[in-house]
């Protein structure tokens, strides 16, 4: 008996209150969990899923806060009919089950629409919630091809998806090719963005006349790139195309430009960094001469530029690209809703949203129009020029705007 | 004729030599002793025959087998089981669980292997307890557990390992009283054991390990009276001025 | 025996809440259920390896993606139906439990060392799904969304919940029928002390890659489940190191090794991040803090879990 | 080897020099104190942002910053080993591991709430471009790190083989009963070194600040090369921790060079199994310990 | 010197101490017999501070130190060589003894107390540099006794030296017991090895099932007709 150890003093007092308190705790979870909260009619609820914990917090937060901005601004203008929107937004956790979750946790507390997810993954998962329960889901960033490919009925997207951006990608390299460019290297982030793209394009190179000679992926949560970086030095492409997420593709170009390598050119597509304010703030015109094509707004719209003032005034930086969707996705809801004899028949809502056609709005694009599978049939990229430590988009010539520029 | 022989057997562990060449015959029927002091090499010595260890050399030679090279599970299949020093209670089971973990060894079904349990825990004197958890046994206990446990295997040979550790008095004239009666049931027994008292009453035969090596051999008389055993182990006893 | 009329009481009890609840609740409710019977048959998988075996896992996210990739990838590249897949996904992984044991066991690793074997076992199989075109690599699987029974896909989710449910209550009841008879008594002599069950017979490598095998189908079974339910996988959902967790969440907070453990820590455990998730709306991240605090309560303050301090007591067991 | 090889070679023992560092303090905790620490990745971070915050809202240069971040890390850490961890050290290991997994969830999320999400990057003044030699480039902010690490590595040796606090916690690791008998106060001295193990885990993060843009979560992404490193190295073998913290640097770099990034990955996780399989004691461990 | 009354101990909810009374004088050996299990390591562990002590008292030089923490306890001179030995198995023999002198009081007098050990045990300077858990068991015993001594103790506790020992190893522990306390210190043994314990001892006492059942000097307990049965019986 002597070789059992002796706790000293063991906790037990304590150990039974905090058993009894956390049966009362359990008890009032099952009560509160149980309990919907109650429905206000006089606001028109629309819900909001995004990752507000865990590695991908940022970005999802970005996303909620330019929706807040889209609200306040309809709801400065009247409110629709009358009536004042309201967002309602949910932390997905990042993970699908808890998208499901806070989904359904949203169409419970009567939202007439949902908004989200950010990433591909959960994406899918409400897009199978909003089919089940009816209530139409607006995505603000999936770029997920197969996203739309089931067939739902519910599901709209704004933004470009992978095959888009893609495509986007060809079309616009007649601006920055030069005759003497032959040979082109990609790094890419190894998720189903970052490889789906770089598959879309090399897939159609034949159609540029560029050869490849480098595929590099990596994984997104990597924390070196300098073998990266030491490879596409030797390679020496004249055209560089990195994709991927802001801290990696930080990281790839902080080694770039501390080892001074001059790459021919570069054009990222979709990168996560290239046109993020914080990226300019970091290298100042160290960066000149890099390309991206994006997400973007539209520099010739007032709406864009209230958009943009207003969050710099309200979060103090200057608003993510990507959350430029978060913004419109409220925008296609908001004006769909004006357009419903009944702003509380998600039914109704979906007809109007499938009918949207827009033609004031923030995005580089034309009239926002869905096809029959949800997509945007002229969502698009803009290519982003970084000149002077600004970025100036240069490409299509209707949004270029050479003497505007993001500060 | 010899149930068990153990022939030349080494055994290292990184450089370090746990038992050296050591020899032992275990006679059919027999109680065989072992002693030693701590660190002696014994308790190694038991795992290598029984299936615990693997020798580094040398063999060990069980019904006209060489075993060196079976596992335990085998050799328990094979008729020998063993006790630990450190009596190796599965402490959330019951007491007849636990013996019924080694009933199950040779029995066909669930209530053979119950019935080979109850009937060893009968013998050791713990039917009154076999609903209790085993880890609220005391030490005395836990002993006869554990030989209970060995014993509803159906051993024909049972390798007994500091059995007496551990036990009052009273408890270890029982214990004593339990080998006997085991052994005469016609299980041949290999013990080890530190009280002198004991392995000169209960065996019929005695090897004396000292730092790997076999050192002397004997009936108890001859090993108790072996020069190079009382100036190795047992000393001339404590002389206080 | 009042052990056995409280075990006995208890899954009754948590059985009729469980038959009762898609009734009662609406969507959200059913989705929260979801959650809870998923995390508890997962917690079930584990418990057989790890909480009967004493084989410490932190890789149950590698049986459960190879449970739902296998069921998805012949159902959607072959017209397989996912219920025939389900089968062939808890036999691959079975088969990789086997392997993965085969090879632990067979350089004696145990306790922590083990864990992070299947720590690691997870993680390549992530890479190599992720890195694998013939795998749809990191694009992941759409499954289409229908309403045929035949192929593991209904609108209605209360479906879904008894389909799991019975899962759930198939594992609960193997477990509850091995841990009486030879296999789940032998286990528990394994995982307390592997020697002395192999002194006595106890054929301890065979029955600890049978306790893996078990419990990789169980965690596959899962897997499938997830894929038709949800609709869509890809290696860095079905394979992270969250599902790993996810299985062993419910053990420890229910008690690891008892056979209403698992059930009840998924029951509690829920709810509890649900509401700490609905509760701290406003401030980002206090919803994960208080989930933080709570494991770290559960397990400073309730080492055995909340069902197993009760059985302890029970049985008299020394705490 | 190339040119380019060599010069992946060089990046792949700078970097692993902070991995060095950073497995070093996993390494005491897990094999000094037998905690399975999964909030090693999260402690990182908390260096990571002690550091930034100091040189982003106070200027100071982050290596000067670096003291401030010992004194916080070991305070952090010395907390964390008297509770909760204290009551759990005698627990199963999946005890340990869920309950430091809660602290790291804490930790992550109390960051997450104090700094935002927001990505940080912290520029050190004269260190934009690398130094070169020839025609290899050191990139100034990971050699100044190596050099760090060796400095800590040998402090940390001398102080637990040469300090009485340190022989204190080496025979309070190897037998708590025969130090609490010989007046040692096992209960601080475990919380000193758990402690140490944090300041080296936080000197590792703090160093990575300049290196990478930082986030809340990061840490995580550290965890698992840690255990591999420890592993490796030995648990609780402090040169081995430096020399498996340089390899599997140099491994993944040299891999991330011929193979592809993606698959670096899994050329570490091989390693891995492989060495816990045939050596679980390390590569320059001793004896035979995967028994107990 | 040590002044025990009505001591209760219990592991956990089991009571293994029920209600000792004993005594050490200054200048004594005192030895507490009894058969494993018996209680004596929860006893000897609970003197040092290790147990979970739920009654009486325990008064070492006039100082109250029934609650005290261990370190408190060997602060005060009352050292205790466990039983099992509990070295630092991985360190060598010198750092072994070296972490004995962990206190103030011991440190002052290392170097002295650490020539003692090396005259009482002269093995141990030879193995100096060698892992303390790569020696014999005998070995092993003088190295916990020498980390005991390098305490500096006032009162040396020595819970069943002689297990696993041979017994000629035995008789060599209890002959350095001897000098030990003609050195000063006081010793309080608990022994299986009754036969050798009570030569060397000044009073013993006999525990059993939680209770002291008997005590007296040593030569009256070695003529006891009772004890003899039940001890040096067999």
């Amino acid at each position: 008996m002597q070789y059992i150890m002796e706790s000293e003093r063991k906790p037990m007092r304590s150990k039974r209150i905090f058993l009894l308190l956390m049966t009362a705790l359990l008890a009032l979870s099952m009560v509160l969990s149980g309990c919907k909260s109650q429905t206000a009619t006089d606001t028109i609820k629309i819900g909001s899923v995004h990752p507000l914990t865990g590695s991908m917090a940022y970005e999802g937060q970005a996303m909620v806060n330019a929706q807040k901005i889209a609200i306040d601004k309809i709801n400065a203008e009247g409110g629709i009919n009358g009536r004042f929107l309201e967002l309602v937004a949910k932390d997905s956790l990042g993970t699908s089950s808890g998208a499901a979750n806070a989904a359904l946790k949203l169409t419970n507390s009567g939202v007439v629409a949902l908004t989200g997810t950010y990433t591909s993954s959960s994406a899918q998962v409400v897009s199978r919630t909003a089919e089940k329960t009816r209530i139409p889901l607006v995505v603000t960033v999936a770029s997920s091809d197969n996203l739309l490919s089931n067939g739902y009925r519910y599901t709209f997207r704004v933004q470009p998806s992978v095959s888009v951006f893609s495509q986007n990608f060809l079309k616009y390299l007649s601006y920055f090719k030069t005759d003497d460019m032959e040979t082109v290297a990609f790094i890419y982030e190894n998720s189903n963005y970052g490889a789906g793209i770089s598959e879309y394009i090399t897939d159609h190179i034949d159609e540029t006349g560029l050869r490849i000679v480098g595929m590099l992926s990596y994984p997104a949560t990597t924390s070196t790139m300098s073998s990266e970086v030491t490879k596409l030095a030797a390679l020496d492409p004249d055209l560089l195309v990195p994709i991927g997420y802001y801290s990696d593709q930080n990281l790839f170009m902080k080694e770039v430009l501390e080892r001074g390598i001059q790459f021919k050119k570069i054009v990222g597509c979709a990168n996560g960094a290239f046109s993020d304010a914080k990226f300019l703030r970091t290298y100042g015109t160290q960066v000149d001469g890099i390309y991206d094509i994006n997400y973007r707004y539209n520099p010739n719209s007032e709406e864009a530029q209230y958009m943009l003032e207003t969050y710099r005034e309200v979060y103090g930086e200057d608003i993510p690209v990507h959350a430029i969707y978060g913004y419109e996705s409220i925008m296609v809801v908001a004006d769909a809703l004006k357009r419903c004899k009944n702003p509380d028949d998600p039914e109704e809502l979906r007809d109007a949203i499938a009918a949207s056609e827009i033609y004031e709005h923030v995005l580089p694009q034309g009239v926002i129009k869905f096809d029959e599978k949800g997509e945007n049939i002229n969502s698009a990229g803009v290519l982003v020029e970084i000149r002077d430590g600004k970025h100036i988009i240069v490409f299509p010539e209707e949004y270029a705007d050479h003497d505007e520029v993001q500060k | 004729m010899e149930t068990l022989k153990v022939i030349d057997v080494c055994k290292s562990f990184q450089g370090n030599v746990a038992v050296d060449h050591a020899s032992l015959d275990v006679k059919e029927g027999e109680i065989t002793g072992l002693i030693g002091a701590n660190g002696a090499g014994k308790t190694t010595l038991f795992n290598c025959i029984s299936g615990y260890y693997h020798a580094t050399s040398g063999k060990v030679i069980y019904k006209d087998q060489e075993v060196q090279h079976k596992t335990a599970e085998k050799l328990c299949h094979m008729g020998m089981a063993r006790t630990f020093q450190i009596a190796k209670p599965f402490g959330m089971l019951s007491v007849l669980d636990n013996v019924a973990v080694g009933g199950y060894n040779k029995a066909n079904s669930r209530t053979q292997a119950y019935e080979f349990a109850e009937q060893s825990l009968d013998l050791v004197g713990l039917i009154d307890k076999k609903e209790n958890l085993a880890q609220l046994l005391n030490t005395g206990e836990q002993r006869k557990l554990e030989l209970a446990r060995a014993l509803a295997t159906q051993p024909e040979v049972l390798l007994l390992d500091e059995v007496m550790a551990g036990l009052t008095p009273t408890e270890s004239r029982e214990m004593v009283e339990l080998i006997d009666k085991i052994n005469k049931t016609g299980i041949t027994i290999l013990m080890i054991e530190h009280i002198m008292p004991v392995i000169m009453k209960l065996s019929h035969y005695i090897y004396v390990m000292e730092r790997g090596k076999m050192i002397a051999e004997g009936i108890p008389v001859e090993v108790a009276n072996n020069p190079k055993v009382i100036e190795s182990y047992l000393g001339k006893g404590l002389e206080v001025e | 025996m009042k052990t056995k009329k409280v075990e006995q009481g208890t899954l009754l009890v948590l059985l009729l809440m469980a038959v009762i609840y898609p009734f009662l609740s609406d969507r959200y409710m059913l989705s929260v259920g979801i959650s809870v019977l998923l995390m508890a048959l997962l917690g079930q998988s584990w418990n057989i390896m790890s909480g009967y075996a004493g084989q410490f896992s932190f890789g149950h996210a590698a049986f459960f993606g190879l449970g739902a990739y296998a069921s998805s990838i012949l159902y959607v590249d072959h017209g397989v139906s996912p219920w025939i897949g389900m089968i062939a996904g808890m036999a691959v992984a079975a088969l990789v439990g086997v392997l993965i044991g085969f090879l632990s066991f067979r350089y004696k690793l145990r306790g922590d060392f083990f864990a992070l074997v299947t720590l690691a076992f997870a993680e390549i199989l992530r890479v190599l799904f992720n890195n694998t075109k013939a795998l749809k690599a990191a694009t992941g699987i759409l499954i289409p969304y229908k309403d045929v029974w035949s192929e593991f896909q209904f609108a209605n989710d209360r479906i879904f919940y008894f389909i799991l449910l019975a899962m759930v209550i198939a594992a609960t009841i193997f477990i509850g029928l091995m841990s009486r008879r030879k296999f789940g008594v032998c286990l528990i002599a394994i995982k307390e002390n592997q020697e002395a069950a192999g002194s006595l017979g106890v054929p301890v490598l065979k029955y600890k890659l049978l306790a893996m095998a078990i419990s990789a189908a169980i965690a596959a079974m899962a897997g499938t489940f997830y894929a038709q339910y949800y609709g869509f996988i890809d290696p860095t959902v079905v394979f992270s190191a969250a599902i790993s967790v996810e299985a062993i969440v419910p053990c420890i907070i229910g008690g690891a090794g008892t056979l209403g453990g698992p059930l009840l820590g998924a029951l509690i455990i829920v709810p509890l991040k649900e509401l700490s998730n609905n509760l701290f709306e406003g401030v980002n991240g206090v919803n994960m803090i208080i989930y933080g605090v709570l494991i770290v309560l559960f397990v400073v303050f309730c080492r055995d879990g909340i069902y197993g301090t009760v059985i302890r007591r029970l049985k008299g067991a020394r705490s | 080897m190339s040119l380019q090889g060599l010069q992946s070679l060089l990046d792949g023992i700078l970097m692993g020099g902070v991995y060095a560092l950073a497995a070093l303090g996993l390494s005491l905790i897990f094999g000094v104190l037998k905690i399975t620490n999964f909030a090693h990745g999260a402690m990182m971070t908390v260096g990571m942002y002690v550091v930034f915050a100091l040189g982003n809202d106070l200027g100071l240069n982050p290596y000067l910053a670096l003291p401030f971040a010992m004194v916080l890390m070991f305070l952090i850490g010395f907390l964390i080993q008297r509770f909760p961890i204290h009551y759990i050290e005698h627990a199963p290991t999946h005890n340990q591991l869920l309950l430091t997994l809660g602290m790291a969830y804490i930790l992550e999320n109390v960051l997450l709430v104090i700094f935002t999400p927001n990505y940080q990057t912290l520029t050190v003044k004269g260190f934009e471009k690398a130094w070169r030699i020839g025609s290899l480039t050191f990139a100034p902010a990971k050699l100044i790190a190596f050099g760090v690490v060796i400095i800590v590595t040998g402090c940390v040796y001398y102080l637990l083989y040469m300090t009485n606090t340190g022989k204190s916690i080496r025979a309070s690791a190897q037998n708590e009963t025969g130090a609490k008998l010989m007046g040692i106060n096992v209960r601080n001295i475990r919380a000193i070194a758990f402690g140490i193990g944090a300041v080296c885990t936080g000197i590792a993060g703090g160093l990575l600040t300049p290196i990478m843009s930082i986030y809340p979560t990061l840490g995580e992404t550290f965890q698992l090369k840690c255990f591999v490193i420890t592993v490796l190295g030995g648990m609780g073998n402090l040169w081995g921790a430096l020399v498996s913290g340089l390899i599997i640097g140099v491994v993944e770099s040299l891999s991330g060079y011929y193979l592809g990034g993606s698959w670096s990955e899994m050329v570490i996780y091989g390693i891995f199994i492989l060495i816990l399989f045939l050596r679980p004691t390390g590569l320059f461990g001793r004896g035979n310990r995967r028994e107990n | 010197m040590l002044t025990i009354t009505d001591l209760h101990v219990g592991i956990g909810n089991l009571k293994i101490i029920q209600g000792i009374s004993l005594e050490v004088r200054r200048g004594e050996i005192v030895s507490l017999m009894g058969a494993n299990g018996v209680g004596k390591t929860t006893f000897m562990r609970a003197l040092s501070g290790l147990g979970h002590i739920t009654g009486g008292t325990v008064e070492f030089e006039g100082q109250d130190i029934t609650h005290a923490t261990s370190q408190e306890i060997v602060e005060a001179g009352l050292i205790q060589v466990p039983e099992g030995r509990q070295l630092f198995s991985l360190m060598s023999v010198k750092e072994n003894l070296e972490i004995g002198a962990h206190t103030k009081r011991a440190k002052a007098r290392m170097k002295e107390n650490l020539e003692y050990v090396y005259t009482l045990f002269p093995e141990l300077k030879e193995m100096n540099s060698q892992a303390a858990g790569n020696l014999s068991g005998g070995q092993q015993q003088m190295v916990a006794v020498g980390r005991g001594l390098m305490a500096d103790p006032k009162l040396l506790i020595l819970d069943q030296p002689s297990i696993g020992l041979s017994p000629i190893m035995t008789q060599k522990v209890l002959k350095a017991v001897i000098d030990i306390h003609i050195r000063g210190v006081s010793v309080l043994i608990a022994e299986q090895n009754i036969h050798d314990v009570l030569k060397i001892a000044h009073r013993a006492y006999v525990l059993e099932q939680g209770l002291i059942r008997a005590s007296g000097t040593a030569q009256e307990m070695a003529e006891n007709a009772e004890i003899k049965a039940m001890y040096l019986g067999h």
